[in-house]
């Protein structure tokens, strides 16, 4: 089997150059690749496009990406847990690229899955829809929207194995499995790699093929934006 | 005049017996504290869970469970976990049968804007403009005017839209309506409101027919 | 909970009309919804419309309802294994759309996706795009292709949960699960029905909301088309 | 002249380090018997798995584990089972880095037909069109002439199509051949058969440029 894993991150992000587009993983800070984040900092590639859902908040996630300065341009659908974003934002230092959370998640998918154009509702009549398509179908106006280009791909999952499987976990697989399909080149971090062969082939959430390199994060702080409780009665 | 909970509660009484609802933040949130009795719904939340629970117990968070407010939840039995294009594929494909989200502003015709003040404020439209161009039953919860006094329900948006003619009902402080072809037409007002109140506080156009009952809330 | 436990494959079928179209899940004889089927043969529902990738073989499956001249007209991919079906479609008899198997798993999805209509470069310059646009993407020719449209959808999973929830098994997963999400009213009959809360939300493959009503199948002939074996040495 | 499996093992020379595969039903089936030593590839079969294994042993078949032909098969380490949309996701979004299928004509442009004769036979195209539109590297494993003697490299087919311009190789019982922008074009002959043999069977414009090695295989 040719080698899908590699030594860690570092080794991970090879190949990643300034003005690349990149597309990460999570649902505001739940899912999130953590560790390539923190590689990609390291390295410190600019220009960046990164296309995620949310922009991390102001030291955790994309916002660590974001205080370096080497984002150019993100494209997201809901941003409102970054101050350092709207304040780069509103100076015109960050092009920004708002799109519906739905339009988002089916424009990854679409590109993985060698589709290059559907037809939404969504944004009909708004921002959104300005220089696109309008096309009614039963009775419904919808809009043309296009598959995204990515040259790299960052996912964050459960377990993964030697072959690139990956299976998430609770709600911490959100945008994960279209980006993965979507990108050139996949990178995987898991929380617990293990050889092929020990994953149930009927629970895999993300087949191999989707999947160029894996490694097992070292470390995982899995920040908690809203904690939020009941007491026992 | 009611206050958040009120109008949470005035709007649980919309659910019906195995309805799949999504909640938006705010507001919306507060309906899951006040489902009747005699009925079942389960909630969606649009980062990817089915069959949403209250929040954890204390030291119970788990970090990979949460909704999309991004709030700690827990998950109920019959329970599923999904991604977000099958998510949304539940949304637009309208198999969510009822979506409660705040506005900024409605119109007359059922426009709603509520993710961006221009200049000012872009959070991001999330995923509320999918929720809005897809779902048949859509109850906005608001409150009918802005700290200034001034009439949230209007004739025309003023801020950039999130939906064209897609409101259908609506639960404010004041008042429940119901978005007509010909405009607002009053469906109930809250205790201690006349319809008076309610028609000094629309600036879009008010339809009273007949005797307009209170709430039972 | 609305209840979605249904006794059986006769008051699973209830509603079913002269003239309906119907989805059937399925590949090959491999995840077809076999009590199903023997209850709409029972039931004598005509002029069906049937989506299926395949219309089984002459004496199981779908070719139980060719028998009877139950359908109309079949929307598949492949039918090579059914010496009726050739028959009849051949004499007129039959009316039939053969459409590319991926166009087909897409056009489903689509329809439970609420997209209306995507470009696929599938069947570009063959019969398959007559009458069908045409539109260039990267330089490469792409036909836009419609969801499909159902008013019953018959899936058959391993197991399933009284929420609706279904997981399946090996390749027996194949159009069940977009099936389960275009139709209108989702039929499930699984072969171990278990109480909610039984499945582990992170397995389940098709969530309880694409699913109308659910019941334990009687038997499951599960019959092999092609039985292949090697020897042990 | 090569048999069936002589055709097989040709075009298991293709295979490189790491590929996923797809193989379609007949000839291309028997490619998988002939992977090199020295590589590993992962086979994909459309109706849903990755990882497909060799056939099971007596008594383990299992009816919902089958390939694309309909046959018994094994899952091997690593494998995946995943459902159509996906399944032609990855065919489309050109995740599988080679296919190999058979073909009734191909023309001297690429052009393929394999799925109708016109009155007389219609199983349908199944995966094929999905197939042939979108990768990049599609194999063509046929016999060069018909049961008639007739070649079945035209310079046009007469079929119904299945995909246009789309074939890159030909690996037949005769010949390797790549069709290029000026027709097909001759890269090596089978053991025993001559440029000549080669010439007389091909209908469609034939390039022969130098000497034409014979295949090792």
């Amino acid at each position: 089997m040719i080698k899908k894993v590699v030594n860690g991150p570092d080794e991970a992000i090879k190949g990643i150059k300034d003005g690349m587009t990149l597309m990460l993983g999570g649902f505001g800070l739940c899912g999130i690749p953590e560790n390539s984040i923190l590689a990609l900092r390291k390295n410190g590639a600019k220009d960046l496009t990164c296309i995620s859902n949310n922009a991390g908040v102001d030291d955790f996630g994309l916002g660590l990406l974001l205080q370096t300065r080497q984002i150019k341009k993100m494209i997201s659908s809901y941003v409102g847990e970054n101050d350092l974003f709207e304040k780069l934002m509103l100076s015109g230092e960050l092009e920004v690229d708002l799109i519906p959370q739905g339009t988002l998640a089916e424009r990854c998918r679409a590109s993985g899955a060698g589709i290059p154009a559907f037809f939404t509702p969504a944004g009909y009549g708004t921002e959104v829809a300005e220089g696109k398509e309008v096309r009614v179908f039963n009775g419904k106006p919808h809009i043309l929207e296009h598959a995204f280009e990515a040259d790299f791909a960052f996912v964050k999952a459960w377990k993964g194995d030697e072959a690139g499987n990956l299976i998430f976990k609770g709600t911490a697989r959100n945008f994960n499995p279209m980006m993965a399909m979507a990108g050139k080149n996949t990178v995987a971090e898991v929380e617990e790699l293990v050889p092929a062969g020990e994953l149930d082939p009927n629970t895999v959430h993300t087949p191999g093929i989707f999947v160029q390199r894996i490694y097992q994060g070292e470390q995982y702080e899995k920040r908690i934006e809203q904690r939020t409780v009941r007491t026992r009665n | 005049m009611l206050d958040k909970n009120g109008i949470a509660k005035r709007i649980a009484k919309e659910l019906q017996d195995g309805y799949f609802v999504n909640l938006g933040i705010g507001i919306p949130t507060l309906v899951a504290n006040y489902i009747p009795d005699n009925i079942e719904v389960e909630f969606q939340s649009e980062n990817g869970i089915l069959g949403m629970g209250p929040f954890p117990f204390e030291g119970e968070e788990d970090a990979d469970l949460i909704n999309a407010g991004k709030q700690t939840i827990t998950a109920l039995n019959g329970a599923s976990f999904f991604d977000s294009a099958t998510s949304f594929a539940m949304i637009r494909g309208q198999h969510v049968d009822m979506t409660v989200l705040g506005a900024m502003e409605v119109s007359e015709n059922g426009d709603i804007a509520n993710w961006k003040i221009p200049g000012k404020m872009v959070k991001g439209m999330g995923g509320a403009m999918d929720l809005v161009a897809s779902a048949d039953n859509i109850i906005v919860a608001m409150m009918h005017t802005n700290r200034a006094g001034e009439s949230k329900l209007l004739p025309k948006c003023g801020l950039p839209l999130t939906g064209v003619g897609c409101v259908k009902k609506i639960v404010s402080n004041m008042a429940v309506l119901e978005v007509t072809e010909n405009g607002f037409k009053l469906l109930e007002v809250a205790p201690g409101v006349s319809v008076e109140d309610v028609k000094n506080a629309t600036a879009g156009k008010l339809i009273i027919e007949g005797d307009i009952p209170e709430m039972d809330i």
